[in-house]
């Protein structure tokens, strides 16, 4: 799975948008979103936010954790753990990405967010990296992922996984080869030879 | 292709024909009547027993579980080279030793009696265990002389899985300066063609 | 030493990155094809000879014929991997490659070419007018901001307006129909 | 065992026996190793005869578009992901593929300046997107492990059949084109004994046992990751309700089909 599909996934995720149109309820196959008042807020698929947005239809509100101060308390904690924290979204930074790219006049302190989120991005990618070593290092078999986004794991395939699996197969030549070995006792001794 | 399953090897792998190429030593043991042209230093009209020569892998397989030959190690994965793995994995250069280190030497530990194929084994899959934090570390750093330097240490089986790494790594990076998301290009095969192409074009 | 021309054949594939297509290597092919029926013809002979009194040519015989299957498996996989990258060719190019690519083919590959096309198109018949060459990646838009980078002349929409394409020149496309010309680097897609 | 190869010199050349692999109700043309389906069993018509409501999409839950676009999109990632081919969701597919036309039809009727055709329009072809793919991501497998899936759908009938019936063909039909190429170029012209395709040696499997990424959609307990190691032992676990997990595919493939854990 490619970047822009991960992407493509945290479009689905809701978003308050306020329209400066009135529209009745719009009866999409993903469901139905509105009715539109302007002035009001309703929730909508992020692609569709951004698309509003892009022709200036309307306003996005961030959502409660896009700010400097969640921000820097996330990455506090971050930080101080020596484990992967949970984010507010399975799609964090793909939602704080796409905002800060298609509606960042929409989003108070967006200068700001984007260092913090920066460095909330740095200090996983050094955790996730220093776990894939020492995964590999170990020829662990297996590996509990919790609050890893799904940014994140595709940031780390196929390396991580790819390698495991190098790892299962010289592990794996010498198990055949075993059994091989095993087998062969009996064929030593046929007249074929 | 977008599908990139996991390498294993196949009937028609490329890397698996050039792993099973590389040569290893062997000693004949039963005469072989007739192919005395495969024994350069000798004039004899056979193959004659006690006779030295380099077989590639995949006719050492065949010689071998026959008892016409017995291999030994190549000097890849002698006891020396071993010893030197198993104290300074990640400075050995593979890819001198031979490309694909991995993959002939499991094939190599194969030919191996029991004792010696399993500590082969043991090394490769240390070694490759204790590398792997440089081919992590490579596919992220910039690129710098001395990248390319450390670059060239890795084996085939490696380097593959450092440029995919450095594929994605570049992928991601694009993704969080925010300008290229989702940015329709032509196919690598295409552009790779045109730029064959072009300056010529230009020229004319 | 047996098995080297069909060693070359894998090397031919393997100097090349996997998007490349190197010419049809005819020559190396014949030779192979040949290594492979002298030493058959020899190992026919040796058996012959040795069946009933002596059985020292089991060795010779067994040698040969590893080389044989060697050879055979090089050769089979210099083809299956040639028609994979003819295959991620046309899936790149369009189902009519470039003059100058269709001539690293050879006969049979160009007819394996032709069924390859009449199956997918078959295929895709089936699926309502999607058409599976096109999408690779996901939609961000209706329409893409794009330069041409080639005089390439009218192109005709859907809806039937046409549009000069000429080298340099900047159009708003329905990506839809866009896509396929920017695959082919007709048109470069403009990220905003 | 080899002198039999070489002193009996069989009089045909031997090719795959397809009617093994294949459905018995395939006539194969042997010579020309192209085999056409008989026109009156397709093996795949069954899909044809069930509609959406044999399927399971009414009845108890009422499936709505949105719950469909849902679970195919579980599905779509799930193909993605998955080494091996997993089951056609054909119900899905042609519900969607129902849905985008009916759609399409709509937004043509609209007026271009209304906001809402251009937002329909893009969810189209969000949609189409992930079909496309879908189809594509498949395809792909079935080119790379054609005689592999061949030979796991010639063992299965009816409701149980993994591929649609257009890919079923396109199947038989790149497994004949590409045999075709190899027996003119190269078979033909190998000494006899050797002039055949020997699917168990050279049939390409997917890689069952690579890893992947899950998340457990339910409580899973007791899952055995093996070992390949013969020194250690195999490992139990046990999965708690959303959890995230890096593990070989082999050893959730079965968890993966019944939906109780999904690829990520």
């Amino acid at each position: 799975m490619d970047t822009c599909e991960v992407e493509f996934l945290a479009e689905r995720e809701l978003i308050s948008i306020t329209p400066n149109f009135d529209l009745g309820v719009l009866h999409l196959i993903s469901g139905d979103f509105g009715p539109f008042k302007a002035g009001l807020p309703a929730e909508v698929p992020l692609w569709l936010a951004i698309n509003l947005r892009q022709r200036r239809k309307c306003r996005i509100m961030p959502p409660i954790w896009l700010n400097v101060k969640t921000l820097e308390e996330i990455k506090e904690r971050e930080t101080q753990e020596k484990l992967f924290t949970k984010m507010p979204s399975e799609h964090f930074m793909e939602v704080a990405q796409l905002l800060l790219t298609a509606a960042s006049e929409d989003i108070p302190q967006a200068g700001e967010i984007k260092v913090v989120l920066k460095d909330i991005w740095d200090s996983r990618q050094a955790k996730t990296r220093a776990s894939c070593s020492l995964l590999l290092q170990d020829g662990g078999k297996h590996a509990r992922v919790d609050n890893l986004t799904l940014m994140e794991i595709n940031s780390v395939r196929p390396l991580l996984p790819h390698s495991m699996d190098m790892i299962r197969r010289l592990q794996m030549e010498s198990s055949m080869e075993a059994q091989i070995s095993q087998t062969q006792g009996s064929s030593f001794a046929s007249p074929s030879q | 292709m977008k599908l990139n399953p996991s390498y294993e090897p196949n009937y028609f792998s490329l890397e698996d024909i050039c792993a099973t190429n590389s040569a290893v030593p062997c000693r004949v043991e039963m005469m072989i009547p007739n192919l005395g042209e495969m024994d350069r230093g000798s004039h004899s009209e056979h193959l004659e027993t006690g006779r030295r020569l380099e077989l590639p892998l995949w006719m050492a397989f065949n010689l071998v579980k026959r008892h016409l030959v017995k291999a030994d190690c190549s000097k890849a994965y002698s006891q020396s080279a071993r010893e030197i793995l198993k104290a300074e994995p990640a400075v050995v250069d593979l890819m001198k030793q031979e490309p694909f280190y991995y993959e002939s030497g499991v094939h190599v530990a194969s030919l191996l009696e029991p004792e010696e194929a399993n500590d082969l084994r043991k090394v490769l899959q240390n070694t490759f265990q204790t590398r792997s934090k440089d081919v992590i570390s490579l596919s992220q750093a910039e690129l710098s002389k001395e990248v390319i330097v450390r670059e060239q240490l890795l084996s085939k089986e490696e380097k593959t899985l450092m440029l995919e790494s450095r594929v994605k790594w570049a992928e991601v990076e694009h993704w969080l300066s925010g300008k290229l998301t989702s940015r329709e290009l032509a196919a690598v095969s295409v552009s790779n063609y045109l730029k064959r192409k072009r300056p010529r074009d230009d020229a004319e | 030493m047996f098995g080297v021309k069909a060693f070359e054949l894998i090397r031919d594939l393997t100097l090349t990155g996997p998007e490349a297509l190197p010419l049809y290597n005819s020559e190396t092919v014949r030779q192979v094809l040949e290594e492979m029926r002298v030493l058959y013809e020899r190992n026919q002979r040796d058996v012959n000879n040795s069946v009933n009194e002596d059985s020292s040519y089991l060795g010779t015989v067994h040698l040969r014929h590893a080389a044989l299957e060697r050879n055979k498996r090089c050769l089979l996989a210099y083809l299956v991997n040639r028609l994979q990258r003819i295959r991620d060719l046309r899936w790149d190019f369009g189902s009519v490659l470039p003059g100058d690519v269709a001539g690293s083919l050879c006969e049979q590959e160009v007819q394996w070419l032709q069924n390859y096309n009449r199956h997918l198109a078959t295929y895709m018949r089936g699926l309502d007018g999607l058409d599976l060459t096109q999408e690779h990646c996901p939609p961000k838009s209706l329409c893409l901001e794009v330069r041409c980078l080639q005089d390439y002349g009218l192109f005709e929409l859907e809806d039937g307006e046409q549009v000069l394409l000429k080298k340099d020149s900047i159009h708003l496309l329905p990506r839809s129909e866009c896509l396929m010309l920017i695959r082919q680097g007709v048109l470069e897609h403009i990220p905003h | 065992m080899f002198t039999s190869i070489y002193i009996i010199t069989t009089p045909d050349i031997e090719l795959i026996n397809l009617s093994q692999l294949l459905h018995p109700q395939i006539s194969v043309c042997c010579h020309l190793n192209i085999f056409k389906m008989s026109s009156m069993d397709t093996p795949s018509n069954t899909l044809q005869d069930s509609d959406l409501h044999d399927l399971g999409l009414s009845d108890d839950e009422p499936e709505t578009a949105t719950s469909v676009l849902n679970k195919f999109q579980t599905a779509w990632i799930n193909e993605k992901l998955s080494p091996e081919i997993l089951s056609y969701q054909g119900d899905y597919v042609e519900c969607l593929m129902e849905q985008i036309k009916h759609m399409d039809n709509n937004v043509r009727k609209l007026d271009k300046r209304d906001l809402r055709s251009g937002l329909h329009a893009l969810e189209l072809s969000r949609i189409k997107y992930m079909l496309t793919d879908y189809l594509r991501v498949r395809l792909e497998k079935i080119e790379k492990y054609t005689y592999t899936i061949l030979e796991a759908e010639s063992s299965r009938s009816g409701d149980n059949l993994f591929l649609s019936e257009g890919e079923f063909q396109f199947a038989k039909d790149f497994f004949g084109n590409t045999q075709t190429a190899l027996q003119t170029i190269a078979l033909r012209h190998f000494p006899r004994p050797l002039a055949s395709f020997d699917p168990a040696k050279m049939s390409v499997q997917p890689p069952m046992n690579s890893y992947v990424f899950v998340k457990a959609k339910k409580e899973v307990s007791g899952l055995i990751v093996p070992t390949h190691d013969p020194e250690e032992q195999d490992e139990e676990l046990d999965l708690e309700e959303n959890s995230q997990h890096i593990l070989p595919y082999s050893s959730v493939a079965a968890l993966v089909k019944d939906g109780t854990i999904m690829l990520i």
